[in-house]
């Protein structure tokens, strides 16, 4: 596969690490209330959707990136990719 | 001799081979598979199951029948398709799967209990008596399973990888795959033009027509002329573009050196990563054959291939030839032997409206129903209007028309279309990115190819916004094929569907009674298609058999899955490269070439090597070198490269905050010039890492971590500070290789280091415990030091620009000489820490927690770490077992790691498992082997005796549990 | 100055001198006189005016500028700064200076450089990097730098020009980079002996 | 129709005319008691044993294609009860003892041949783990051996002990793994199932549940509504999609697995060897190819295929540990959709919907478990109680934090 690095063009993918759905960029705050409870959906469950998905591939042989990349699980093809940080920046700004 | 006049073989030379034993003469331009028929061999292996002799079938790699082991020794290289293996001078081939020789093979037998063989038959018996399967049945077949052998000796060639990027791949230097890539290169893209053959030109090669009314090869040899003067395009022969990967990655092998004698020192083969931008699918296609009773004799072959042998190879099988066709191809062959002076002595067309194009006999409306002759054909039974003949002939050439070599396009599940018109399956939904041009898009007379590969290349550059123009294209043939599809001609004869795994039309017949109808169930039940061809020349036929049994369409019917690779690769190029010692880095300590000196034993360590041990003259035994650096270490000054644990430099306002969610146990509140032991663990509660942190400065931190998680702990702290925490000041980069560290430790550590600082105070007051600082050493050389302890010992870590290690290590070592200043290894190490009761590796499993470890109450509940919230599940917090410290009852009784441990008394299974024994040794200081280990309820157990199991080895071992630090359990060591 | 003698990356006991081997057109030298230092930008830190800094994929190697600083791109806000012959001094520290505010730490030995140079024009080198990394070449050229993987090492490829590259690598595993290079190279120019 | 060698020999006589199909294809009833999502190894086990050992009746197995098309006709075909965890190695250990009558029983021969695996290990810390391990399958009952250096090297000669990156220290030896042939176990369970009246139905989709006051009532389908006493969803890789029907969200992803096999070679490898340095394991069919494979390619996927980077990383695994096999080439080549759990363990439960049954989470190892696993989801579904080697396969042990983690990779499903 070809990762599209948003500062870097297409990458081969070997030289990045997956980690999985993007879903993980939204930590629960650990001193809240029902954090158990919020860390066991955070931690363990997940949509798993064939078809689009968004998910956190690292560019462990590159510039250590986190990215955000938006990929179709049935075809493989790729939608688009993002920086993980500016996601999760725009997140926090959300909130 | 039935080598014939002209065709593109290199007469002046004459190259010298051998088949099973036999010398036999051929030409460069050869094939294995030409010179051979040249040289009227026609027998030249046996089908698998049946062991029916087999002749050659096809010319090209689709070949399900000539078989052969090429090479000898180290190199003998099993079921080579010998109609692709390009001959040279020394070649040796043997035939396969047969006992005895091949003309008389022992197992023939197998042919006479057919019957007894049909499909799906070891599915139904074998059962009785049970034992039987295992000790009779299975080695019996097994025996007679597989085809050639492997030599058993490990593979002698070099193999390498490579990338190439492209803007337009062609795949195919066919006609269509020709005027694409000329299309391409013309236009200045970046092309890359790839070829199995040897030779470009595809099926042109084979051909008879003239092209711009000159033969084929001239117009060939100025397209290679002009593509060879381009520097935008790379021409790849004998390069097989064998798997469509996602996102425009090809696989290819380039066969560099298997056409020579002798590959010397260089590689044999390549494999290609190529990625491309566009891609043009110019493969061509296969003949396809229709099943009549026996079909398989030798000498029967698909008709193109006759008249490939014929024009290219100028050779044929037999003297006197007839053809069995469903269309106008078929007439082509008759042609075209007539015209090179082979007799032709009947076309048998299954049309009504046959008629001969030439001045040979045709049977119209007419079937060959069965064939005679044992080990290679004599004479075929023709079936026609007027009742049937028997017509003698050597060879018959069979023709039912052409399938389009759609397995690349097909390779990301895109399933091929059956197109009634062209009564073949064609590309359907392609890998994003290609194109399909020529015969493999149904495109297969000379003009249509050569069009369809111009537009598909102006098509896919028009894509990357390249123009290009077509080119003026010569005229060629443009003939029709004319066919009326027949798919097998009945009887209760065996007619054979896939020749290599013996499958028939009534086996076919066989699953369809049985139910096994899907063409899943088809190809599993009865093996088509799952030999070393893929069915290339069977799938098709077997569905439309399949089709007309069910009375389901064809296009209903459908196709098992095309799957990589497209031809079948040797493990040896995609293993590629250095598979032996080099087969993954090797790390090196900045100490290794000072060890290596001393004699030290090296081990791996993940990615490393490390000194395992130091062996001095006299010992003979590595525990007395592990004793003695342990003794030393304790009772003087031991050195010991600890370089391997990862460093991770941590800057910035919000380093302190950063590491406080790193780590369970509080880090900001750490004062400069401290360091902390600290504890990662996973966000689901379990323990990822432990190590130290150093605070070098107000907003710099240095992080150790263990030696085998420090890829993964940097991995996440980059996720940390990128995903989670993205608003925090904090900046990371790794210096792990960048400093020597070496731990200096015993009781005389002070001593020794005070020999090499720079008027640094290393007074107790000044540099207690746990303090960090940066310092010079040995005369202004920039130096770290961390007073941290692995060992219970006065202990130190001294770090210094890696370049330097192994000077300040010799330098050490040479200064502490009167101190017992002993270099120590990882055997040490490991004694060492156990005998101090330190978890490492064996302890941090991924399976324990803080709790376990005894560290449950470095885990704050005051603040957000990752890991915090998980760690207090219930399953965690209720698994009593916690790390203990096991004693021989008896001291002269092994510990051994992996040991079970069950209360004495105690039945021993897995549900009075109390534990186990993480790690073991044999400790000189406390006199006999000690252990670590996880017990229940460990903490309330000290002074019990409980029974280490170690049935692997038949050991039941009682040990007295105790507190995990053998040694200096008060610390005072540590402070002193 | 410290009396200790260093070695090189490559080095055996005593082996202070870089390696050096020729395959063909192909020069391969251990480069152990750079001086190397990481640079981060803090929060918000608007980007220092002494050194040029280039953007992703980039690297401004001329080391025509000012006391032979260079610099590559290697994540988002942080660069490698590479200054020439100055291996043996403190050269984080000059890097603090020349570029204040942000975050320094020192690279020098973290990395072995491996510089390639070819005699016979662009086609050995990129023949060469065509058999190792998976770059494409068409936009690799001179001032391209990047980060890539080398038979499962990581490495930063840095094009100086048409016909020289350097490989920096970690230097532990200098001994396999030396290995994976000069087999290839070796291995090319036996193909072009036997073409 | 019974089969047996004097069948055979008559049919052979006879010319093949009196084979009776394998299996009816019976139109879907209205209304089922036991309706099992999933005509996989799994699901056709499960239904064998409703229908069999738990002698219950009206019993339908719907497949959304043909039978056999999951998982079990992808594998590379291993049994063995190797397991280090409690929660996990009487189960294997059950699987293990069924799988040695399986053929008997069903009366099919699916080739189960236990000519052992060997699993090596390459330092003394792996060394310690597999002894912990090893250790561990005797205390459940099983068998397991450690060997030293000296005995593999007679043993298996071809493996690279002296060129090597990381030398062969010993191996860890199971004499009862082994193999059996994948397809005819999927064909052997159903042919008996079909024979107890269950009803096998292909081209069947499940499209949705219908579901009433938390309990359901039936499944809608691409060939209409079926009724159901109970549903049991045993469908792999699938699992996410179809009980995201139910409404369920659930610890598991779905990967893609590769798996490879050779051209056909005369028999050289003994069982079943599994390199401990690399991705790579291998075992001889008895028809000649070597099947093998490696790690999953890492990112999720429902595709069935996968990609040259792990096919590269397979094949260089094999390359270091048996370079005698460099000669022979990789035929053929695909991928299957492995629902690998957040713990890398299975799931045999309840789930929140009453009457549905999850069967799940089987990673890349579901074949080995395929007569355990259809036991104890007969079981379950039969007696609303868990068999007693699967209590341990909760769907609530990751809120409890009772993980069955043989690996100790954490929430990860791609590094199970």
């Amino acid at each position: 596969m070809l990762i599209p690095h948003p500062l870097l063009g297409p990458r081969d993918a070997v030289e990045f690490t997956y980690l999985g759905d993007a879903s993980l960029l939204a930590r629960p705050d650990g001193l809240a209330e029902g954090a158990d409870a919020a860390f066991h959906d955070y931690v363990y469950l997940r949509d798993n959707p064939a078809g689009v998905h968004r998910e956190l591939w690292y560019h462990e042989q590159g510039d250590r990136s986190w990215l955000v990349v938006t990929r179709n699980t049935v075809t493989h093809e790729i939608l688009g990719a993002e920086l993980a940080r500016d996601v999760a920046l725009a997140m926090r700004g959300a909130k | 001799m039935t080598r014939l006049s002209g065709g593109l073989i290199d007469r002046s030379r004459t190259l010298s081979f051998t088949f099973n034993g036999r010398s036999y003469p051929g030409h460069p331009g050869d094939t294995l598979v030409s010179a051979l028929l040249a040289n009227d061999v026609r027998l030249v292996g046996r089908s698998f199951k049946y062991h029916r002799p087999r002749g050659v079938f096809s010319a090209g790699s689709e070949e399900p029948n000539a078989l052969v082991t090429l090479g000898s020794g180290a190199r003998a290289e099993p079921n080579t398709r010998a109609t692709v293996a390009e001959l040279f001078d020394g070649l040796e081939a043997r035939s396969q799967n047969h006992a005895g020789p091949l003309g008389f093979d022992l197992l023939a037998v197998n042919d006479l209990l057919s019957p007894f063989l049909a499909a799906g038959f070891y599915y139904k018996t074998f059962m009785w008596p049970k034992a039987f399967w295992e000790k009779l049945y299975e080695p019996a077949i097994r025996r007679a399973a597989g085809l050639g052998s492997l030599s058993m000796q490990p593979d002698p060639d070099a193999y390498d990888k490579g990338f190439l990027h492209c803007d337009l791949l062609v795949i195919g230097a066919g006609p269509s795959g020709l005027s694409a890539a000329l299309t391409a290169a013309r236009a200045g893209a970046k092309v890359i033009l790839a070829d199995e053959d040897f030779r470009l030109g595809g099926r042109l090669l084979a051909e008879s027509h003239t092209v711009d009314d000159a033969p084929a090869t001239d117009w060939i040899a100025g397209v290679e002329a002009e593509l060879a003067s381009l520097p935008n395009l790379r021409l790849m022969r004998r390069t097989t573009v064998w798997g469509a990967f996602d996102h425009g990655i090809y696989g290819a092998v380039e066969r560099v050196a298997d056409h020579l004698p002798d590959p010397g020192a260089g590689v044999r083969q390549t494999l290609w990563r190529i990625t491309a931008r566009r891609v043009v699918l110019a493969a061509g296609a296969t003949e396809r054959h229709i099943p009549f009773a026996n079909n398989d004799r030798p000498g029967i072959l698909l008709a193109g291939a006759m008249r490939a042998y014929a024009n290219r190879w100028a050779a044929c099988p037999a003297q006197r030839v007839a053809i069995f066709t469903n269309n106008d191809d078929g007439h082509r062959t008759a042609l075209d032997l007539l015209g090179k002076g082979v007799q032709v002595a009947a076309v048998v067309d299954t049309r009504p409206d046959a008629t001969a194009l030439g001045p040979y006999r045709t049977y119209p409306a007419a079937q060959v129903t069965n064939t005679w002759g044992r080990r290679g054909l004599t004479a075929i039974r023709v079936a026609h209007e007027g009742g049937s003949d028997w017509v003698t002939c050597d060879a018959l050439g069979v023709s039912g028309g052409w399938n389009p070599n759609v397995h690349l396009a097909s390779h990301q599940r895109g399933r091929p279309v059956w197109d009634a018109a062209a009564q073949a399956f064609l590309p359907g939904a392609c890998p994003p990115g290609m194109i399909v041009a020529g015969a493999a898009a149904g495109q297969g007379s000379t003009h249509a190819a050569l069009h369809s590969g111009a537009k598909a290349a102006q098509t896919a550059l028009a894509d990357l916004g390249i123009v290009a123009n077509l080119p003026d294209l010569p005229r060629a043939e443009d003939t029709p094929l004319n066919l009326r599809p027949l798919w097998h001609v009945p009887g209760k004869r065996r007619a054979w569907v896939d020749f290599q795994n013996d499958v028939t039309v009534n086996d076919i017949a066989l699953a369809h009674r049985e139910n096994m109808r899907p063409v899943e169930h088809l190809k599993r039940w009865t093996t088509l298609g799952m030999a070393t061809d893929q069915g290339k020349t069977a799938n098709v036929t077997a569905i439309a058999v399949m089709a007309d049994l069910t009375g389901q369409s064809i296009a209903a019917t459908g196709t098992t899955i095309y799957r990589p690779p497209y031809t079948p690769v040797s493990l040896a190029v995609l293993g590629g490269g250095d598979t032996g010692a080099q087969f993954r880095p090797r790390r090196l300590t900045p100490t290794h070439p000072w060890a290596q000196a001393q004699g030290a034993v090296f081990v791996e360590v993940g990615p490393w090597m490390r000194a395992q041990y130091f062996p001095r003259p006299g010992e003979t035994h590595w525990r007395q070198s592990v004793d003695r650096e342990v003794l030393a270490t304790r009772a003087g000054v031991g050195l010991c490269d600890v370089t391997t644990l990862g460093k991770v430099d941590v800057q910035g306002a919000d380093a302190g905050v950063f590491l406080d969610r790193l780590y369970c146990n509080p880090m900001a509140s750490l004062k400069v010039g401290m360091v902390r032991y600290g504890l990662m663990l996973r966000e689901d509660g379990h323990v990822f890492d432990d190590g130290t942190c150093a605070r070098l400065g107000a907003e710099h931190y240095v992080v150790t971590t263990t030696t085998a998680q420090a890829g993964p702990v940097f991995r996440q702290m980059e996720f940390a500070r990128q995903c989670l925490w993205p608003d925090l000041d904090v900046h990371l980069i790794s210096t792990t290789d960048a400093w020597a560290q070496i731990s200096v430790a015993g009781p005389q550590a002070r001593a020794l280091l005070g020999r090499v600082v720079d008027g640094f105070d290393l007074s107790n007051a000044a540099f207690p415990f746990m303090a960090c600082a940066n310092l010079t050493v040995c005369g202004g050389l920039r130096a770290r030091l961390f007073r941290i302890s692995f060992s219970g010992e006065l202990a130190y870590e001294l770090a210094v620009p890696a370049r330097y290690g192994a000077a300040l290590m010799a330098r050490l070592v040479d200064l502490g000489a009167d101190l017992g200043a002993t270099p120590y290894g990882t055997e040490a190490l490991g004694v060492l820490r156990i005998e101090k009761g330190h978890a490492a590796g064996n302890e941090l499993n991924g399976q324990t927690t803080a709790q376990m470890l005894g560290l449950g109450r470095m885990v704050s509940a005051k603040k957000d770490a990752i890991g915090t919230v998980m760690s207090r599940r219930e399953g965690l917090v209720s698994d009593t077992r916690i790390l203990v410290g096991l004693l021989p009852v008896d001291a002269a009784g092994p510990v051994v790691a992996g040991s079970h441990l069950f209360a004495e008394g105690a039945v021993q299974q897995t549900d009075t498992d109390q534990g186990w024994v993480t790690s073991a040794c044999y400790s000189p200081h406390v006199g006999s082997s000690i252990g670590l280990g996880f017990l229940a309820d460990g903490a309330a157990r000290m002074g019990e005796v409980i029974v280490a199991a170690n049935p692997l080895q038949r050991q039941n071992v009682r040990l007295r549990v105790v507190s995990p630090h053998f040694i200096d359990p008060d610390g005072g060591r540590l402070r002193d | 100055m410290t009396d200790l003698i260093p070695i090189t990356a490559l080095g055996t006991p005593g082996g202070t001198q870089p390696q050096r081997a020729r395959f063909g057109a192909l020069h391969l030298a251990e480069d152990d006189s750079m001086g190397l230092a990481s640079f981060s930008l803090r929060r918000g830190q608007g980007a220092p005016q002494a050194v040029a800094l280039p953007g992703p994929g980039g690297f401004l190697g001329g080391f025509a500028q000012g006391q032979g600083i260079g610099a590559l791109w290697m994540a988002p806000d942080q660069w490698l700064i590479l200054g020439t012959g100055q291996a043996l001094g403190d050269f984080a520290a000059q890097v603090a200076v020349l570029l204040p505010g942000g975050c320094v730490t020192d690279q020098t030995d973290a990395w072995a450089g491996i510089e390639i140079t070819s005699d016979a024009g662009p086609g050995p080198i990129e023949a060469l990097m065509s058999k190792l990394v998976n770059i494409d070449l068409a936009g690799f050229g001179p001032g391209r730098a990047t980060r890539t993987g080398l038979e499962h090492m990581s490495v930063f490829v840095l094009r100086r020009s048409e016909s020289q590259i350097a490989v920096l690598g970690m230097r532990s595993a200098a001994a396999s980079l030396w290995h994976a290079l000069t087999t290839a190279a070796a291995r090319l120019d036996h193909a072009r002996g036997t073409a | 129709m019974r089969f047996s060698a004097l069948r055979v020999i008559k049919e052979a006589l006879t010319g093949h005319k009196g084979w009776q199909p394998l299996w009816r294809n019976p139109d879907p009833q209205p209304a089922y008691d036991f309706v099992i999502v999933g005509g996989g190894g799994h699901g056709l086990a499960t239904a064998y044993y409703l229908s069999t050992t738990f002698r219950k009746a009206r019993i339908a197995v719907l497949e959304k294609g043909w039978l056999g098309q999951g998982n079990i006709g992808r594998n590379t075909t291993i049994i063995r009860s190797n397991y280090l965890l409690p929660g996990n190695q009487p189960f294997y250990e059950f699987s293990m003892k069924l799988w040695e009558g399986l053929e008997q029983a069903f009366n099919f021969n699916a080739m189960v041949s236990q000519r052992g695996i060997v699993n090596l290990f390459h330092s003394d810390g792996q060394r310690d783990a597999y002894r912990r391990r090893g250790n561990a399958v005797l205390l459940s009952g099983a068998d397991a051996e450690l060997l030293d250096r000296d005995q593999l090297r007679a043993m298996i000669p071809f493996l690279n002990f002296d060129n090597t990156r990381f030398p062969i220290k010993g191996g860890l030896s199971q004499r009862r793994a082994g193999t059996a042939r994948h397809d005819g176990v999927a064909w052997g369970y159903a042919r008996g199932a079909d024979l107890a009246g269950v009803d096998l139905i292909q081209n069947c989709e499940v499209t949705g549940f219908r579901i009433a006051q938390g309990r359901v009532l039936g499944v809608e389908t691409s060939r209409g509504y079926i009724g159901a006493g109970k549903v049991g969803v045993a469908v792999a890789g699938m699992t996410s999609q179809v009980m995201a029907k139910a409404g369920l969200r659930l610890p598991i992803e779905s990967h893609v697995l590769q798996a490879f096999v050779s051209e056909g070679l005369k028999p050289v490898i003994p069982g079943v060897i599994t390199f401990g340095a690399g991705h790579f394991y291998i075992s001889q069919s008895d028809k000649g190819g070597l099947v093998f494979g490696g790690d999953i390619d890492g990112y999720n996927s429902y595709a069935q295929r996968g990609n040259l980077a792990v096919i590269e990383d397979v094949a260089e695994g094999g390359m270091a540990l048996m370079p005698m096999i460099g000669r022979a080439r990789l035929l053929r080549i695909w991928g299957g959709i492995m629902d690998m759990s957040m713990d890398g363990s299975p799931i045999i439960d309840r789930t929140p919907v009453e009457g549905l049954y999850l069967n799940a989470g089987w990673c890349y190892g579901g074949f080995k478990a395929t007569p355990a696993s259809g036991y104890a989801f007969a079981h379950l579904l039969a007696t609303d109680t868990p068999h007693d080697t699967a209590r341990a396969f909760r769907l609530d042990r990751f809120a409890k934090g009772h993980v069955i983690d043989e690996k100790g990779a954490g929430a990860q499903p791609n590094l199970h």
